[in-house]
């Protein structure tokens, strides 16, 4: 079976199976179901960036914050497009950003590209603060996104359509991450990786591979920022801080590096990590300080287990625990 | 003085050194000859720490060494001049003679650095420059006499003749037999180190294939021509 | 010796200098057409700078390189397989992350020809494309006996596959020059036999370029040998006539005390 | 790979609440009594308790709460003890928004109140609305709460900036006739509205207005500008933290101008907590005493150090349910705003209704704790419409210098309020 | 025309802190090539001790050296057990995640400790005036503890040791150096400079996210001096505190973190290793 059908019924798929979920969960659940259909997208393009390239971007949100704003603007000053176009555009921006950043990152190494794509997530959102008119300053853009197909209001809650049209984004776009991880451009963005040298001389660009890299990572990242204006509503400076680039880059590892399963965990867990240790930490009678910062010192005790005891990810553990399993089948 | 038995290091799966007895006698060089990826790199660094053996035993100077750590192994007196030297080109000459025998008693150092600059006269006209100024030889001489700073019982030398004018490694190869240290010498140059040597051993495939007398190894025509490539 | 006179690579007097050090010093020397040419020498006398200079890589002070008849100026590193070169370098470079088939479908890259829109959505032409790179590598991993590797990692791999699987790397890509920095090193004898063998087959399709410290299988494998001695050439010519030259068994065995 | 597929089935539907359908906008009917039984009643709220914004604004949901065991402990209103759910959003509205999309649709609270912060409340409004959901005593001095057509469901609470900054302009205009005046605002809708109210005022008489940055604990540059353009006047739209930078940068310049704050920069007791520790280093002319003697600031709730029957009352329920958080200004907001909210409950009537709850808001009923009354009507949704002005005396006791004032947020008159108002004897929600 | 004079110093101030936290990283990124995201919080922890004893004793110099020690020891267990496990792992990624795990953590542990309100934290003199005795302190302070830290690695055995290890382990082992040993003393070293930055930096109000800026600017500081350079990166901590104190000043506070960002641009596109960095040789 070529790549492509075989991404696309695995897709096809999918999108059945988050249909079905969204179809037996609260309203709220679909929220969260919808919340992780965004992250994935944004953590897969980050994986591939990490992963394929061993580029270590620091600053991702910086590319969910063109996105978002992309959509708000289109949504408040162009409410006639439909949102498929709003979405393309925010694709579009944070695309042109990310062939930018990554012209300027191609040289830089390491550590230097770390403190170069932080600098960049804590600096781009400030451009709000220059043109408090247009992008709303530090209260940003709050708008709502009607999109719900005349036929079926009344019919469909607007939580279920919004997980739907996230999902289908986010599944399209992941189609493309894996046709690109699977096929030669994949290939040789490792190539690239493993040895710069050895690559440039059977033919790979490496500068061009790398620029390519991150344009399609910040792609992801823009749609990922769009749709989540989308889903909420909002767009604004508070929402896109290095804690955020900081955690998709966590869920990245976490999940497991290079890869989009990785990525799906590492969503999940974006979500649901921080929610969970809220509960925990509700489910005790514990001093309003310590209840208030237990969720976040539990995410960070995670983030640590997780990298001395699994190297590989949760996508690391499982593959191990499936392949021990069809071994013993056979 | 160092007995090296059954000594077995592999990187990943495939074996370096697979079982290799050797033994190198006191005062005297022992060479260990062999092509570019026979083991011999390997088999120095695992003698002198740098790598843990799979299995095997190092002895020397009559206690085990096996999986010292290599800071631990050159305090007992087994000094290892890793390939190119090991120079550190960021620091000084005065700075990596220095690093040789930063833990002796203070006067100690003083005479070991007397005595190593006494041996290689080029050196001392260039303690204050950048080690990377150096040429290939005087980093040979930098990185031999650093290792004499720690006054060592034993030398294990990685490939002193690389990339050095044959004048300059015969003078390295002299220098080194007339101190009658115990030596171990890995070497690709062949003719060179057997010269100076008392007993050589090749390996091939991490093995040792032959174990003779220096003449004997130089006398054999096949077996040079197999193995060592002239 | 094949007779073959045309010549396809040409080094014009080129002399390299890094710092005060000089590395070459007016080395010429020609690759003719269908040959297998040797360049030796003791450590650091030189090889890998003459190969960096030929690819590009290290600019020449003076003198010229020579592709045919067009002179090679400052080349970007993936500019070479373009120009129908194909190198393999000391340390084997290959992908530690990529499985031995997918390191030869790199060296392919040249040959590939969707682009890398097509790629990312999949399209058929793109698939097909895929394919055909994949029937090529398959092939010479069959040709280098070592198809059966094809979907491990390199680094599990015992040494002499790894040696294989980067001149597959090369080999894939069908270049004219194959540039091949010491392929013999540690190899076992049989295993030298046979990559004598596998390059003398060779000779109908490209020219081999190599460096090499193994003179005994230099000898067997070259037409024509060029000997390097701290950076200027001491002995040029075939094996027989380099073999007995006195210059170079001093150079390269060392003097003895 | 089928079994990844099935884990994620799992994790998601562990997360899941419970699989109701009411409660989403589709379903078209609203439910007027969710989160209400006959012995309680489901309340949230989100609040930055962690964060760049939790110094400062992470106690106030501790006052609410405190106010409403005490209203629980004397057997709730009408009956039903207040279940008050507080939702950390960290200030960052993608997160308000989750939280206040949780808590109405998986909690399914009976209404939010004193949501916290301009940027992140503003964008759950909306949903608010659509949702029918009460939306009670935001807790933010923007304009845009106050809008019955747009969002009927929305109350405001504390004073609007515009409105208080008329009454500081008129005190300036008035008290300090002809001084330069300058102005140090946060850059947001604190400063923005604010200086619209100065500049209903006092325009004229500003020479210099510099906007600080809440992520920039720097205000070195913004003080020295102050200093260099002669305001003999700094009014200062911060919150308190950045009043208290500007009060020390400017004594670390020298400058010594009349500082008049916002009331939401201007509670004396954090800023005595805050400004303690210099005098007992650096001498006498840093120490509290020094540094705030003299300021003036505005307020709308009873001060914390007067015997106002509302200070006694809070104080009682501080010593007997948070003994431990100090009693600030900020403290005694979140108290009157549980406070208030109480009363509406109780005006609402014991067959609790959201539709009950916003008449009971709009019957202008609502009077307590502030000093000045609230706008609320069917008209106005704006929360108090006034403040007093008081100035820090050398003991760093506050004295009321101007009694309260009303205005509106346009180019009304600044008129004294109307003395009137309710004892905690005459609300009587307790005993 | 702006009162430029005052603009500087404060700048000064400010850049003395991005240097002294900037070198605390530069340490550990030469002993260890990490970069250490955890910094800012064993700084934190380091400044919230020494405002509890400040607040116990009244004093101020007990405080500080409280908070040196405690950066000693918070540093050897950071390596001990967190940095070491990782050393053979070989992947660049997981010693960025671990520290920022261990920064959450420990802004959490703060938080939960001393809560979210600013604390007043007290200057060790007199701030008052534009060349405040204060802030003399603090340029004074980073300048000669940088030299000393300079002076360490360039002058006594132990520094040289230190830089063997850091520069090349292999050799460094060869030649009786307990490199683990200096690894771990590099990280003491760092934490208590970066206590000292902490303590530096939290005057006037204390918070669990005092240091989140600091951090980002002594990082941009590293990156544009060379993150191996400890000279390049005090330079650039100086250079960039004035730089955005003028921005701030004369442009406007909201544009400091752009013109950071534009900074770090315009130094990274044309020198790929910072301005004193050294870059590693190409490998043919």
């Amino acid at each position: 079976m070529p790549a492509l059908v075989r991404h696309l019924l695995w897709a096809l798929l999918a999108l059945v199976l988050v249909v079905a979920l969204s179809l037996v969960i609260d309203p709220f659940t679909n929220v969260r179901l919808a919340s992780v259909g965004y992250y994935l997208l944004a953590v897969a393009g980050l994986t591939v960036l990490t992963g394929l390239t061993g580029q270590v971007s620091l600053g991702h949100g910086a590319f969910l914050f063109l996105g978002a704003y992309t959509v708000g603007l289109l949504v408040i000053h162009a409410p006639a497009l439909p949102i498929w176009v709003d979405l393309l555009a925010a694709a579009a921006v944070s695309g042109i950003a990310g062939a930018l950043t990554g012209a300027a990152a191609a040289r830089l190494h390491g550590p230097y590209l770390a403190g170069a794509t932080l600098a960049l997530a804590v600096g781009l959102p400030a451009v709000t603060q220059r043109f408090p008119e247009l992008l709303g300053g530090s209260n940003g853009l709050g708008f709502t996104v009607s999109s719900l197909p005349p036929g079926l209001v009344g019919v469909v809650p607007t939580t279920r359509w919004q997980a739907w049209v996230v999902w289908a984004t986010a599944l399209l776009a992941l189609v493309v991450l894996a046709n690109l991880t699977t096929g030669p451009l994949g290939r040789q963005m490792r190539a690239v990786r493993d040895d710069e040298v050895s690559a440039a001389l059977a033919g790979v660009r490496v500068g061009r591979t790398k620029v390519l890299a991150f344009l399609i990572s910040a792609v992801c990242g823009g749609l990922a920022g769009g749709l989540q204006a989308f889903l909420l509503g909002t767009a604004a400076p508070g929402s896109f801080t290095p804690a955020l680039s900081l955690a998709l880059l966590a869920a990245v590892v976490l999940g497991g590096t290079g890869s989009l399963w990785g990525a799906l965990w590492g969503a999940v867990a974006l979500v649901y990590l921080q929610a969970g240790a809220e509960e925990f930490a509700h489910g005790f009678d514990l001093p309003t300080d310590v209840a208030n910062f237990l969720p976040q010192a539990v995410y960070g005790v995670v983030l640590i287990v997780v990298v001395l005891v699994l190297p590989n990810g949760v996508h690391g553990v499982l593959r191990k625990f499936s392949r021990r399993r069809k071994e013993s089948t056979v | 003085m160092l007995t090296v038995t059954g000594l077995v290091t592999a990187y990943g799966p495939v074996p370096a050194v697979d079982g290799v007895d050797l033994d190198a006698a006191g005062g005297v060089v022992t060479a260990v000859l062999g092509a570019n990826g026979a083991g011999k790199t390997t088999l120095l660094r695992t003698i002198s720490g740098l790598v843990a053996p799979e299995a095997g035993r190092v002895v020397f100077d009559g206690e085990d060494i096996t999986g010292w750590p290599p800071d631990r192994v050159v305090r007992r007196g087994l000094a290892h001049v890793p390939e190119h030297g090991g120079v550190i080109a960021e620091l000084t000459v005065a700075e990596n003679l220095r690093l040789g025998g930063l833990w002796r008693p203070k006067a100690d150092q003083r005479r070991s650095h007397g005595e190593v600059l006494d041996l290689f006269p080029p050196l001392a006209g260039r303690l204050p420059r950048q080690a990377s100024t150096l040429s290939g030889g005087e980093r040979q001489m930098l990185a031999i006499g650093r290792a004499l700073m720690s006054e060592p019982k034993a030398l294990a030398l990685d490939e002193p003749s690389l990339g050095l004018a044959p004048t300059v490694t015969a003078a390295i190869l002299t220098t080194l037999r007339e101190l009658r240290l115990t030596a171990l010498l890995v070497e690709q140059n062949a003719r060179g180190a057997l010269a100076v040597a008392a007993h050589g051993y090749v390996l091939a495939q991490g093995r040792v294939v032959a174990s003779a007398d220096a003449d004997t190894l130089l006398a054999d025509d096949q077996l040079r021509h197999a193995y060592l490539g002239f | 010796m094949r007779a073959s006179s045309a010549r396809l690579l040409g080094v014009e007097g080129v002399t390299v200098r890094f710092g005060g050090v000089t590395a070459l010093d007016g080395v010429s020397l020609d690759v003719a057409a269908g040959t297998v040419h040797g360049v030796i020498g003791p450590n650091g006398a030189g090889k890998t700078t003459l190969f960096n200079v030929v690819c590009g890589f290290v600019p020449a002070a003076e003198g010229a390189v020579m592709l045919r008849d067009k002179r090679l100026r400052r080349t970007r590193p993936h500019d070479l397989a373009g120009l129908g070169i194909a190198r393999t370098v000391q340390g084997l470079g290959l992908f530690g992350g990529l499985t031995v088939l997918e390191n030869v479908l790199v060296g392919a890259r040249g040959h590939q020809r969707s682009s890398a829109l097509g790629a990312l959505l999949g399209l058929p032409g793109s698939a097909r494309d895929e394919r055909r790179l994949a029937e090529r590598a398959e092939a010479v991993l069959a040709e280098l006996d070592i198809a059966r590797w094809r979907g491990a990692l390199p680094g599990v791999l015992p040494h002499g596959v790894r040696k294989r699987v980067a001149l597959a790397r090369a080999l894939v890509a069908e270049p004219e020059l194959l540039m091949l920095d010491e392929p013999a090193a540690g190899l076992s004898e049989v295993e030298i036999e046979d990559l004598v063998a596998l390059l003398r087959g060779l000779t109908d399709r490209t020219s081999v370029l190599l460096v090499e410290h193994h003179m005994d299988m230099v000898m067997r494998v070259c037409d024509h040998i060029t000997v390097l001695d701290f950076g200027r050439v001491i002995a040029d010519g075939p094996p027989a006539v380099v073999r007995a030259d006195p210059a170079v068994l001093t150079a390269y065995l060392g003097t003895a005390g | 790979m089928r079994i990844l597929a099935l884990g994620v089935v799992a994790v998601l539907l562990a997360g899941c609440g419970g699989a109701g359908e009411s409660g989403d906008s589709a379903a078209g009917v609203r439910n007027e009594t969710a989160g209400v039984t006959d012995t309680s009643v489901l309340i949230g709220t989100h609040q930055p308790l962690t964060g760049p914004a939790a110094p400062g604004y992470a106690t106030i949901s501790k006052g609410a709460q405190a106010v409403y065991s005490y209203v629980n402990d004397g057997g709730g209103i009408h009956g039903r003890k207040i279940d008050y759910r507080v939702e950390d959003d960290g200030y960052n509205p993608t997160r308000t928004v989750e939280v206040v999309k949780k808590l109405v649709l998986q909690d399914k609270v009976f209404a939010l109140v004193g949501g916290l912060g301009t940027p992140t409340h503003s964008k759950v409004v909306d949903f608010l609305t659509a949702e029918g959901v009460p939306d009670v005593l935001v807790s933010s001095g923007a304009l845009a709460w106050d809008d019955p057509q747009g969002s009927p469901m929305t109350f405001g609470f504390q004073v609007d900036y515009t409105r208080e900054a008329k009454i500081l302009g008129t005190h300036i205009a008035e008290a300090m006739p002809g001084r330069k005046v300058g102005v140090l605002h946060q850059n947001d809708d604190v400063g923005r509205d604010g200086m619209a109210g100065l500049d209903r005022v006092i325009k004229d008489a500003i020479v210099s207005r510099q906007p600080y940055d809440p992520a920039n604990a720097d205000v070195l540059p913004q003080l020295t500008a102050l200093r260099q353009s002669g305001a003999e006047v700094v009014v200062c739209e911060c919150v308190p933290a950045f009043t208290a930078l500007a009060i020390l940068t400017a004594a670390r310049l020298g400058y010594k101008p009349q500082f008049v704050v916002s009331s939401i920069g201007a509670d004396v007791t954090t800023l005595t907590g805050l400004l303690a520790d210099f005098g007992k280093r650096a001498g006498a002319e840093v120490s509290v005493p020094a540094l705030l003697s003299g300021m003036v600031g505005a307020g709308y709730l009873p001060d914390v150090d007067s015997d106002d029957p509302w200070t006694t009352l809070f104080k009682e329920i501080h010593a007997k349910y948070i003994p431990d958080v100090a009693l600030t200004d900020t403290v005694v907001f979140g108290m009157a705003q549980a406070y208030t909210f109480a009363q509406a409950l109780k005006e609402a009537g014991r067959d609790l209704t959201r539709s009950k709850l916003l008449a009971a808001f709009e019957s202008g009923k609502l009077e307590g704790p502030g000093m000045t009354p609230f706008a609320f009507s069917g008209e106005s949704h704006a929360g108090y419409t006034g403040a007093y002005v008081f100035t820090v005396d050398s003991e760093v006791r506050t004295n009321v210098v101007r009694e309260p004032m009303v205005t509106d947020r346009g180019d009304g008159p600044v008129t004294p309020a109307p003395s009137s108002r309710k004892t905690p004897a005459e609300v009587a929600l307790v005993g | 025309m702006p009162d430029l004079l005052t603009l500087a110093m404060g700048g000064l101030t400010n850049g003395a802190v991005y240097a002294a936290l900037g070198l605390a990283l530069v340490i550990i990124f030469r002993a260890t090539r990490v970069v250490n995201f955890a910094q800012p919080a064993l700084a934190l922890v380091c400044a919230y001790l020494a405002f509890t004893v400040n607040r116990a004793t009244g004093g101020y110099w007990l405080g500080l050296l409280v908070a040196l020690v405690a950066g000693a020891v918070l540093g050897a267990l950071t390596e001990r057990l967190l940095i070491r496990p990782l050393r053979s792992r070989g992947n660049e990624l997981a010693p960025v995640i671990v520290t920022l795990g261990l920064l959450l953590v420990l802004q959490a542990v703060c938080g939960m400790i001393w809560s979210a309100e600013p604390r007043s934290f007290p200057y060790a003199f007199d701030f008052r005036g534009a060349f405040s005795p204060a802030s003399v302190f603090v340029v004074v302070t980073v300048v000669v503890v940088a030299g000393a830290v300079l002076l360490l690695f360039g002058a006594t055995p132990l520094g040289l040791r230190l830089r063997a290890a850091a520069l090349r382990p292999d050799v460094a082992g060869l030649l009786g150096v307990r490199v683990g040993l200096m690894l771990t003393i590099g990280w003491v070293l760092a934490a208590v400079v970066g206590a000292l930055a902490g303590v530096l930096a939290a005057p006037p109000f204390l918070s669990p996210t005092v240091l989140d800026t600091v951090f980002v600017y002594a990082l941009t500081a590293a990156v544009i001096g060379g993150l191996d350079n400890p000279v390049g990166t005090i330079l650039g901590g100086f250079v960039l505190g004035v730089a955005l104190s003028f921005v701030s000043g004369l442009l406007g506070p909201e544009l400091v973190t752009l013109a950071a960002l534009a900074v770090l641009v315009l130094v990274l596109s044309l020198r790929p290793h910072g301005l004193f960095g050294s870059s590693v040789a190409r490998r043919v």
